[in-house]
């Protein structure tokens, strides 16, 4: 199921219209959906897009770990969407964008400016020829010459887990962070909830 | 399927991320724009690796960076969101504007 | 072209039979479970049960997102005919042996958590939503268990292709040569099809989850889409484990059919005697022992495969 | 797929054997019904389980036919017709009066003109009233026997399209149209401004974890099929954790008297035998448990354990106390059960207060009024307790219960209890004079808040209510006074 450039240049063309047409329509469409759950949808459809042209380029790996990131990533945005906002689950429609003209101004610029460069800068024009080691090469590459890249990724992402959770849980670094398996007890009704507030009456 | 026009997609791409991250007022959304941005300079960063880079592998390196980046600021942002919602009770940027006082 | 034309075909025969087969071991087990005398019902019930469905029709709740809810049982069995076009029925069946095979299954499979998240949401309904993120959450502490095992089936063969994961295993089983990969992938494919214990978003507590609020042909849909995706797991876990093709006298199909077989028996099995965990405990266990468990499936896997250059 | 078909010459001709010939295959299949019982009405619609030929669907949605099982209150008919109106076509209700509603507990025939009767009569009319009124096209049938033979009929012609499908009782009125102002339709200022199709956006309110969310108020019952018939609960939701939960009326109040075919009920009158009374209570415990894994998604394994329930009788109980005996340790050492409820629905030794039962036993309380009573003692009966208090326990004081009435009813002989105006039923004591009603129902609210929805489901099921029972206590003690 190797389909590339190489093999049926037609049918690859046909599919690869396709699949940016509906990579940028479906980018367009996350902007404009007024639910926050089918926004992250379009945005996984606008992935989906990207990942199939990088099938096409050869760089199968690369593609099919974009879609199965992007897969998680996105239902987990989805799930915040529902979290935060159960009118029920961000079905209702909703204004979500504010200073419209500067960003469409913005928008507009860094495409045409990136796109002029695209279409009028040099590239050196050396294409990737033999496609059967590409996913190889690339196991060789992280865990040979570019080890360092690889492992400094992989501290970073460490670090983002813990300083994510520190963060995001409810007591901060210093206390308890609602630890262990059993579930907190609800919280009673308070004006403001900042950490401490409200936990230890409800210990005792 | 040309390297120029791989390039006009990827900044079409990536023009909708800006867009979107100026214009949204959820942080949320803010984030998605910024991972729109991501997909295009992924989709860029590997047209070059397939057009201009003779199928050097350090091209798709530069795809797995980006990947691991949108990682991060994933983890980050929605973490960031919900500190901002427990402490100001605040899911859009405008309502913490409103409170900064 | 006319290989690709014998291979959908052949994918399609696959699908076709493995679903129809998973509704006769359903009745199957259950009969027998519930003490009822076995009949030939068995055979005729799944199918019988289809047509009632196609006849049923649709139901519409208070403004629901009607395009991914039609789309959300059309993607689940995509992704289930997607997760088994990977893997080689045969050594001479063409279309599937792709170069990156395990990882577009991988991908195939983290895509169900889109599927059934958006079937439980966008019906606008409140059990079905429950539902759906209870699979989120089941889906994600599964994710990194089912990934972390398979990476470790490739690692002997040194590719991160279905057949020469396969071939790879002529001397010796994957089961037998990493003992923990297989229990592990057994519990996430109940995960992946949400089904026995670990039917979470379509449980009875919750009135039926995410298809509380179907009838008709979009829940005959999702029916055959959740068993499509059960059988993709199960293929996939007789060709990265048991050997797929790999066995004497019969031919390889047979082989793969009856090493599937097994598998979904076992699911099925398990689906009719194992109480549904919760989904808290689930994701503790899943994190605290699965994960682990896994990585040192990957650690020894590595070291065997190291050793045996 | 609609009813109505053109008959004619040619194409149409064909399309119409084509219908007959595909809706045959699909008329052989089990019938999905959806059971809904009212006063009475309760251990019929459990046992369609027992048919291969029924099929017991968990949402209305799926269902063809609609049972209806004893007389629907007042309370129940609103849940009753949006029920209806849900299930997608084609459909039809089907009608379960009978003439007494009788308990199929002990054979024994009311005497005649007695209030029982009486009662068992109004009842009936009432609910021919309502089927007259709001459901004119529903099947009827006066037996629990004919349940499956009319649902066959039924089902048959429905997808034969002999049998028109049920209109909508309730008009279907479109959602109000949103009343949007500003640029998006989205009400106005802010992100979600107004009130999307005239309805307010939920409130937010803390959660557990210290954040504020949207709460979800959503009310429960009557018909939920992993709770108990009757039951009202008002929730709200966070998430999938409940935030609060009120419990609502009772529908049953108020229409139904005491039962004389009830044993219990006897009992506290006049002395009833005691093999009598141990068997009801097995058989309790047993549906009971046929409930409980049905709500686990158990439902061959629950299917056996009804099997059990209906085919006890006083001379097989050493048949069904060794399968018993089996499938309770086969119970007992699954561990995925005891995973999924140790630890659910934790009750302490103080929230027990007024509850007694099995659910007090299951708390180390060890409250039986059997323990009481000369001709229980002279068999050596010594109740079974528990301490851990949570859902686990309660299985366990269950299974644990049935076994040892099995184990009475072989040694009681023609020994008798009773008359003393208490009684130890499946669910508690009943007395007469002292007006403690039994509570068990009140600790549902505090066992479910702050629980996720499984875990409430499975508290709430581990209590073994039983709505009618408590309504029929209100009546009693209210004629004694």
């Amino acid at each position: 199921m190797t389909i590339g450039t190489d093999h049926a240049p037609l049918f690859a063309d046909v599919l690869f219209w396709m699949l940016a047409v509906g990579s940028v329509l479906a980018g367009w469409r996350v902007f404009r959906a007024d639910s926050m759950v089918r926004a992250a949808y379009w945005l996984l459809a606008s992935f989906a897009g990207t990942a199939g042209i990088l099938l096409l380029l050869h760089a199968r790996f690369l593609g099919l770990i974009l879609l199965l990131m992007m897969a998680g990533e996105m239902t987990i945005m989805a799930a915040f969407m529902v979290m935060f906002m159960m009118n029920p689950a961000g079905l209702n429609p909703m204004n979500m964008v504010h200073q419209h003209r500067t960003a469409i101004i913005a928008g507009v610029g860094a495409f045409l400016g990136l796109a002029a460069v695209g279409v009028f800068g040099e590239f050196p024009a050396r294409p990737l020829l033999d496609a059967s080691q590409v996913t190889a090469d690339l196991g060789v590459e992280l865990l040979g010459d570019s080890m360092m890249v690889f492992e400094t990724a992989g501290v970073a992402l460490l670090a983002t887990m813990i300083g994510s959770i520190a963060l995001a849980a409810h007591r901060g670094r210093f206390g308890p962070a609602d630890e262990g398996s059993e579930p907190p007890a609800l919280v009673p009704e308070a004006e403001t909830v900042r950490p401490g507030d409200s936990r230890d009456e409800e210990q005792s | 399927m040309s390297l120029e026009i791989l390039l006009v997609v990827a900044a079409a791409l990536f023009g909708i991320g800006v867009y979107g991250a100026l214009s949204q007022q959820s942080f949320v959304m803010i984030m998605m724009g910024l991972e729109m941005m991501l997909n295009g300079a992924i989709l860029a960063g590997v047209s070059l690796w397939y057009f201009s880079a003779a199928g050097s592998p350090k091209g798709q390196l530069l795809a797995i960076v980006a990947m691991a980046v949108m990682a991060v600021e994933a983890a980050i942002g929605f973490a960031l969101v919900i500190n901002i919602y427990r402490v100001r009770k605040a899911d859009i940027t405008e309502k913490v504007k409103a409170l900064r006082g | 072209m006319t290989d690709v034309a014998a291979g959908v075909l052949a994918l399609g025969v696959a699908l076709f039979l493995g679903v129809y087969l998973v509704s006769v071991l359903d009745r199957f087990v259950s009969d027998l479970v519930a003490g009822h005398g076995l009949t030939a019902n068995v055979f005729w019930a799944g199918p019988r049960r289809a047509v009632l469905l196609l006849l049923q029709q649709p139901s519409r709740t208070e403004r629901p997102d009607a395009e991914a809810w039609a789309f959300a049982p059309a993607l689940l069995g995509a992704l289930g005919a997607l997760g088994l076009a990977t893997i080689p029925l045969a050594p001479e069946l063409p279309l599937a042996d792709n170069a990156d095979g395990i990882v577009l299954f991988g991908a195939a499979m983290a895509l169900v958590m889109v599927a059934v998240f958006l079937h439980g949401w966008s019906a606008n309904s409140v059990f079905p939503l429950i539902g759906a993120y209870r699979f989120v959450a089941l889906a994600l502490s599964y994710e990194m268990p089912l990934a972390l095992v398979l990476i470790s089936a490739a690692l002997p063969a040194e590719s991160l292709s279905v057949g020469e994961i396969i071939r790879s295993q002529t001397d010796v089983w994957n089961v037998i040569r990493q003992p923990l990969g297989l229990p592990i992938y057994m519990v996430t494919v109940a995960g992946l099809a949400f089904w026995g214990p670990l039917r979470l978003p379509d449980a009875a507590d919750l009135s039926g989850g995410t298809r509380a609020e179907v009838s008709g042909p979009a829940l005959a849909a999702w029916e055959v889409g959740r068993s499509m995706v059960l059988v993709a797991a199960a293929a996939m876990g007789a060709a990265a484990f048991l050997g797929g093709w790999l066995g004497p006298w019969l031919p390889g199909v047979v082989w793969m059919g009856l090493k599937t077989l097994v598998l979904l028996v076992l699911i099925v099995w398990s689906g009719h005697h194992l109480a549904r965990v919760r989904t808290e405990r689930f994701v503790v266990v899943a994190w605290v022992v699965l994960i682990p468990l896994a990585l040192i499936d990957v650690f020894l896997s590595g070291w065997l495969a190291l050793a045996a250059r | 797929m609609g009813v109505t078909s053109h008959r004619g010459a040619g194409r149409g001709a064909v399309r119409d054997e084509l219908r007959r010939a595909v809706g045959k295959i699909a008329a052989g299949s089990a019938v999905p019904v959806f059971p809904m019982a009212g006063v009475g009405g309760r251990d019929a619609a459990r046992r369609i389980r027992l048919s291969r030929r029924l099929e017991v669907v968990s949402s209305p949605r799926a269902a063809n036919v609609l049972l209806i099982a004893g007389e629907i209150t007042p309370r129940l008919l609103r849940p009753a017709i949006r029920i209806h109106d849900q299930a997608s076509p084609p459909r039809a209700t089907l009608f379960l009066i009978a003439g007494g509603a009788p308990e199929p507990d002990v054979p024994s025939k009311p005497e005649a003109g007695s209030n029982t009767e009486v009662a068992a009569v109004e009842s009936a009319l009432r609910t021919h009233a309502i089927r007259d009124r709001f459901f004119p096209f529903a099947g009827l049938v006066h037996q629990e026997s004919e349940v499956e033979a009319a649902s066959r009929a039924l089902h048959r012609d429905l997808v034969l399209a002999e049998r028109a499908t049920e209109p909508a009782i309730q008009p279907d009125r479109p959602p109000l149209p949103w009343r949007g102002r500003g640029p998006y339709g989205h009400g106005g200022k802010g992100m979600t401004g107004g009130a999307p199709y005239g309805r307010p956006l939920p409130e937010r309110g803390n959660d557990r974890d210290g954040l504020q969310l949207d709460r979800l108020p959503l009310r429960i019952g009557p018909f939920f099929p992993p709770l108990v018939p009757g039951l009202l609960l008002d929730v709200e939701l966070h998430g999938d954790v409940v935030q609060a939960a009120e419990l609502g009326p009772n529908p049953f109040s108020g229409y139904v008297g005491a039962s004389a075919t009830c044993p219990f009920m006897r009992a506290l009158a006049s002395p009833v035998r005691i093999a009598d009374l141990e068997l009801s209570r097995a058989r309790s415990h047993l549906r009971w448990l046929s409930d409980a894994l049905h709500a686990l998604d158990l439902s061959a394994l629950s299917i056996r354990a009804l099997a059990l329930a209906e085919r006890l009788e006083a001379d097989n109980v050493p048949l069904i106390s060794a399968e018993l005996a089996r499938f309770s340790r086969r119970l007992e050492r699954s561990r995925t059960l005891t995973w999924a409820t140790r630890g659910v629905g934790h009750i302490r030794v103080d929230q027990v207060g007024d509850t007694h039962g099995p659910v007090a036993r299951a708390t180390g309380v060890e409250a039986d009024a059997r323990c009481d009573d000369i001709e229980y003692l002279a068999l050596g009966f010594r109740p079974i307790v528990h301490d851990d208090g949570d859902a686990w326990a309660r299985w366990r004081q269950r299974i644990g219960e049935a076994r040892q009435s099995l184990r009475l009813v072989t040694q009681a002989g023609d020994r008798r209890s009773g008359g003393a105006g208490i009684v130890e039923d499946p669910r508690g004591m009943i007395r007469l004079q002292t007006h403690t009603l039994d509570s068990t129902s009140q600790l549902l609210p505090e066992l479910v808040t702050g629980r996720e929805w499984g875990d409430a489901v499975l508290a709430a099921v581990s209590l073994d209510l039983d709505l009618e029972r408590d309504a029929r206590l209100t009546s009693v003690i209210e004629e004694g006074r």
